[in-house]
């Protein structure tokens, strides 16, 4: 045994058969089935088709449902008949897709079907790239379709973080009855990572509304069209109760070397990655930052936010766009700190040295002047708003450490299998830097 | 602590599956470790890269601005990504096929004649496993023995008659980057 | 609700409103062909005893109402994906039987793609396509269907086929498909034509029950209001001028297409 | 709702029998049963105008009503329940 000694072989045993090496949009697929999908319907689309390719193999084997559309019109639709008659439905695209998908994302949030829609984000407008970008975020936060509603976006930074989103995406979609979103990107997509082999399975809830045969009850509808003005707006102030609902109990987020921090990173999915070895690199550089990681991009976590501005200098959005969920930030943040923007697009993502760069930008810009009373009080924060089941991970504390609202707030290095330290050097000692 | 590396090359190189054996021997090792091709058209033909970075906490950015060492199996390869290996880092040249170098003396540049190496171990087309053995022997990243494992189990589970070449080339190249003497 | 009128003995009765029929008056025009057909589809459910098991796709479109009318387990559609969405229903509960009602809008322009897939697939599915040949909720606009020269309120001097095409016989078209295990076409210009209609719908309905495959009657109707005319005027128009473009009858019937498609049953 | 022909009649004195009973609040005044009626005994009132505002049809001849029930198969609204002739009662 060279190098590593006798730890190697006992950590090799302990991992084998917790961790596996899987590709995102696989992973993805695979959480799905094991959160108890009955019917997957999807079209080929290039970051996604891979799971759409799982989903051929496997739902097949178990009994259960996959077909591919003649379109992603068809797709979408396909799964919001398929939910309405209570089956648990997964669809899954990317950019140019979702937008077709649109039009029946609107129907299903006034319909209240509850279908989880995966976006494996790409670069755009139009037929754009396939590489990865975050430029669906206004597309999936502000809407998709027409209309005054919301869906839950879930945006998974990892793989088995997104694991772990598959099926609170199913538990927020029966709960809430609505369509809900997993906003992963091509790297997600692309990429493989480990995943440990824990799936999990939300209870069914009973469907006393979906559709199964009118026979010894009234028949039952699922529908949108309201002509009377005064009905459909007494189903919209339900809606917008609903959102609210939603809003008050299902933020989610994570933070990451927040306690000390005097400027903050924020950066969902793939550029909080991005934001953690930039900040790594700022912090060795002396720059006090932290990096504030939203999960759920709606609802968006938006007091925290605001709290958390208070006691800051200044705040980094880091997006694979032009500018989308710094809005939200900013509107957040009240003016309570400066706001800075680094983004890039059609399929490029920033490197950390991009974003290094451009904390020391902000860091210029707020100077060493102190930092002004906070516009509101507590630094403190009170408690987090929590989901909804014990189950289920809290929100994440201020000083959480970890990419996952499941993982540990601080995640020892030797817990669980992972994390032996690597050698930072080759095996001659000279690797590295030595020459 | 985080380690990337890029292989890069033709399709056809086997380039994402080297990826994917270090990858594999990450994890069998305990470390986190991350995987991405190049994605798209390219992978049906022409040029074609991964990159993995193994650490021993969860891997920030998947992308890599400066990698800690680089797999050039063809000249565009070496062109594009000689420039990228950080300071201090190692460059691996498949020798068969470039003839050119990256002309930096600051990274530890490794030249194999790929192909020879891998006709020795029974097939010639197994570049890149001599490349990857030539990166564990001298990175020491992963251990190799993990490395013989993710073989046995990628290699023996699909095409078990190629194991032994597999092996035996991944031998060559980790003798091989162990043996060569680092420049100074 | 009307009494019957009884004299000195019971009598027994010809013909009385389908129970799967609801007594609300519908928001139909006067003489509108749907509410022919919607008690012609109560009808052949109810003969069928399929309403407990009937799981509706309602299209968009005046017939979007259907849901009012029928008394079926309902899913609305987005414009031109009821055969999607009836896919989704039918691969999720095969115990079930999936009916399907469009326009000719809805399936012969917005929703082309959706209806040769479900056929090309043969989804198990009885689909209902009303061929009035215009857009009535919108106003009277030309459809994929309007004749050549009909004037409607976007073709206001007749279409012609150099600027809109030619009207598609889209039911012919289908029929090529092998997953369709039944195509018909009838009218509903005159009792016995309505008759001919209902057993087609009744032979669609069974072709679904026999695991046949895809199955759809088109019934050339009338829109009385759009097309400018009387009732009476709208019918004679079909028979002068609709039916020859688009004659009535059975054009496959095959009892049993090759496949038909595996479905999964959820519980709910 | 169905209509038991066998329930028991109303209290009051008993209408005239006929083998039409036209709903009348149902009826839209299409005329397509009057013009399918092959004994031509169907016509509107024009007298009466019902709740949806139109002239309901009427029965003109109980006894030349033959309960063919044309009109009940092209009427859109299912204004008619048609019995049989009385001599087959």
């Amino acid at each position: 045994m060279q190098g590593n000694g006798h730890g190697a072989s006992e950590r090799r045993a302990g991992a084998r058969h917790h961790r596996v090496l899987m590709k995102g949009n696989e992973a993805i697929a695979e959480a799905a089935i094991q959160a108890g999908c009955d019917a997957y319907f999807g079209y080929p689309i290039t970051p996604q088709a891979e799971l759409l390719e799982w989903m051929a193999r496997r739902m097949p084997e178990l009994g259960r449902v996959f077909l591919q559309a003649e379109s992603e019109l068809g797709a979408i639709n396909m799964a919001l008949g398929a939910a309405a008659a209570g089956a648990r439905v997964l669809v899954s695209s990317s950019s140019p897709g979702i937008s077709l998908m649109a039009e029946a994302m609107s129907y299903m949030a006034g319909q209240q079907t509850p279908v989880v829609l995966v976006n494996v984000m790409r670069g755009g407008p139009g037929l754009g790239s396939i590489q990865p970008s975050q430029g669906d975020y206004f597309q999936a936060v502000k809407g998709h379709g027409h209309g005054d509603y919301k869906v839950p976006v879930l945006a998974p930074a990892s793989i088995s973080e997104a694991v772990d989103l598959v099926p609170l995406a199913f538990e927020l979609a029966e709960r809430y009855r609505t369509p809900t979103m997993l906003l992963a990107d091509g790297i997600l997509g692309q990429a493989m990572e480990p995943v440990e082999l824990r799936f999990r399975t939300p209870e069914r809830r009973p469907a006393d509304w979906a559709l199964t045969g009118a026979a010894g009850r009234p028949p039952r509808v699922i529908r949108s069209l309201d002509l009377q003005p005064e009905d459909l707006e007494r189903h919209n102030l339900e809606l917008q109760a609903k959102f609210r609902e939603i809003a008050r109990r299902e933020v989610r987020w994570s933070g990451q070397q927040l306690g000390d921090a005097e400027l903050v990173i924020v950066a969902y999915g793939t550029a909080a990655r991005v934001a953690r070895t930039a900040i790594r690199r700022a912090r060795a550089s002396g720059l006090r930052v932290g990096l504030f990681r939203p999960i759920t991009l709606w609802p968006f976590p938006e007091r925290e936010l605001a709290r958390l501005s208070a006691r800051v200098r200044g705040l980094l959005v880091v997006e694979l766009s032009a500018g989308q969920m710094v809005e939200d930030v900013r509107l957040a943040v009240e003016g309570r700190c400066p706001v800075a923007f680094h983004g890039r697009m059609g399929g490029m993502v920033p490197t950390p040295d991009e974003v290094v760069e451009a904390l020391r930008g902000l860091q210029a810009r707020v100077g060493r002047r102190p930092r002004r009373a906070p516009a509101i009080p507590a630094p403190e924060p009170p408690p987090l708003p929590r989901p909804a089941r014990s189950s289920e991970q809290p929100a994440a504390p201020f000083e959480g450490d970890g990419w996952s609202r499941l993982e540990p707030a601080e995640p020892t290095p030797t817990a669980a299998g992972a994390g032996r330290p690597l050698a930072t050097a080759g095996r001659h000692g000279r690797n590295g830097g030595a020459r | 602590m985080e380690r990337s590396v890029v292989f890069a090359g033709f399709g056809g190189q086997g380039l994402l599956f080297a990826g994917q054996v270090l990858a594999r021997a990450g994890l069998e090792d305990g470390l986190e470790v991350f995987w991405i091709p190049s994605y798209g058209p390219e992978m049906r033909g022409g040029t074609a890269s991964c990159t993995v970075i193994v650490g021993d906490e969860p891997i920030g950015s998947p992308v890599v601005d400066r990698a800690d060492a680089v797999v050039a199996m063809n000249l565009p390869s070496l062109e594009k990504w000689g420039p990228r290996v950080a300071p201090g880092g190692l460059l691996i040249v498949n020798a068969s096929l470039v003839d050119e170098t990256a002309r930096r003396l600051d990274v530890d540049e490794l030249r194999l004649a790929c192909t020879e190496l891998a006709a020795e171990a029974g097939d010639d087309k197994l570049v890149t496993v001599v490349a990857l053995g030539a990166l564990v022997g001298r990175t020491g990243w992963v251990d190799d023995e993990a490395v013989r494992i993710a073989l046995r189990d990628i290699v023996g589970r699909k095409r078990p008659a190629a194991l032994a070449a597999d092996l035996a080339a991944f031998e060559l190249g980790l003798a091989a980057g162990a043996r060569e003497p680092v420049p100074a | 609700m009307s009494v019957a009128s009884l004299s000195e003995r019971p009598t027994r009765v010809i013909y009385q409103r389908p129970e799967l029929l609801c007594e609300t008056s519908t928001r139909y025009c006067p003489g509108c062909g749907h509410g022919i057909i919607h008690r012609l589809i109560a009808e052949v459910l109810g003969e069928l005893q399929l309403g407990p098991r009937t799981i509706a796709v309602a299209p968009v479109g005046c017939s979007v109402f259907a849901y009012d009318y029928l008394q079926l387990d309902f899913v609305e559609s987005p414009h031109g994906r009821a055969p999607a969405v009836a896919t989704g229903i039918r691969r999720v509960r095969p115990e079930n039987f999936v009916l399907m009602y469009q326009g000719d809008g809805d399936l012969a322009a917005i929703g082309t793609a959706e209806i040769v897939h479900a056929a090309a697939r043969g989804e198990l599915i009885t689909g209902v396509f009303v061929n009035n040949g215009i857009y009535g909720m919108t106003g009277g606009q030309m459809a994929p269907t309007t004749l050549l020269g009909q004037r409607t309120t976007s073709s206001p001097t007749g279409r012609e086929a150099s600027l809109a095409g030619y009207p598609i016989r889209i039911t012919e078209m289908l029929a090529q498909l092998p997953g369709v295990a039944y195509a018909a076409r009838g009218t509903i210009v005159d009792p016995s034509a309505i008759g001919k209609t209902r057993a087609m719908l009744k032979r669609a309905c069974q072709v679904q029950l026999e695991g046949g495959g895809f199955a759809l009657v088109e019934i050339l109707s009338n829109c009385p209001v759009g097309w400018g005319m009387t009732a009476q005027e709208s019918l004679e128009h079909i028979r002068r001028e609709v039916i020859p473009a688009y004659p009535p009858g059975v054009i496959v019937d095959r009892g049993r297409t090759a496949t038909t498609a595996p479905s999964i049953s959820v519980e709910a | 709702m169905a209509i038991d022909p066998l329930a028991s009649p109303l209290p009051g004195p008993l209408p005239p029998w006929s083998p039409l009973v036209i709903a009348e609040d149902r009826c839209k005044g299409c005329e397509l049963c009057i013009a399918a009626c092959p004994k031509s005994v169907l016509a509107l009132d024009a007298g009466v105008v019902n709740r949806l505002g139109y002239h309901p049809v009427r029965l003109l001849d109980a006894e030349r009503c033959t309960s063919c029930a044309f009109c009940a198969r092209v009427c859109p609204d299912v204004v008619f329940t048609i019995y049989a002739p009385r001599r087959e009662a």
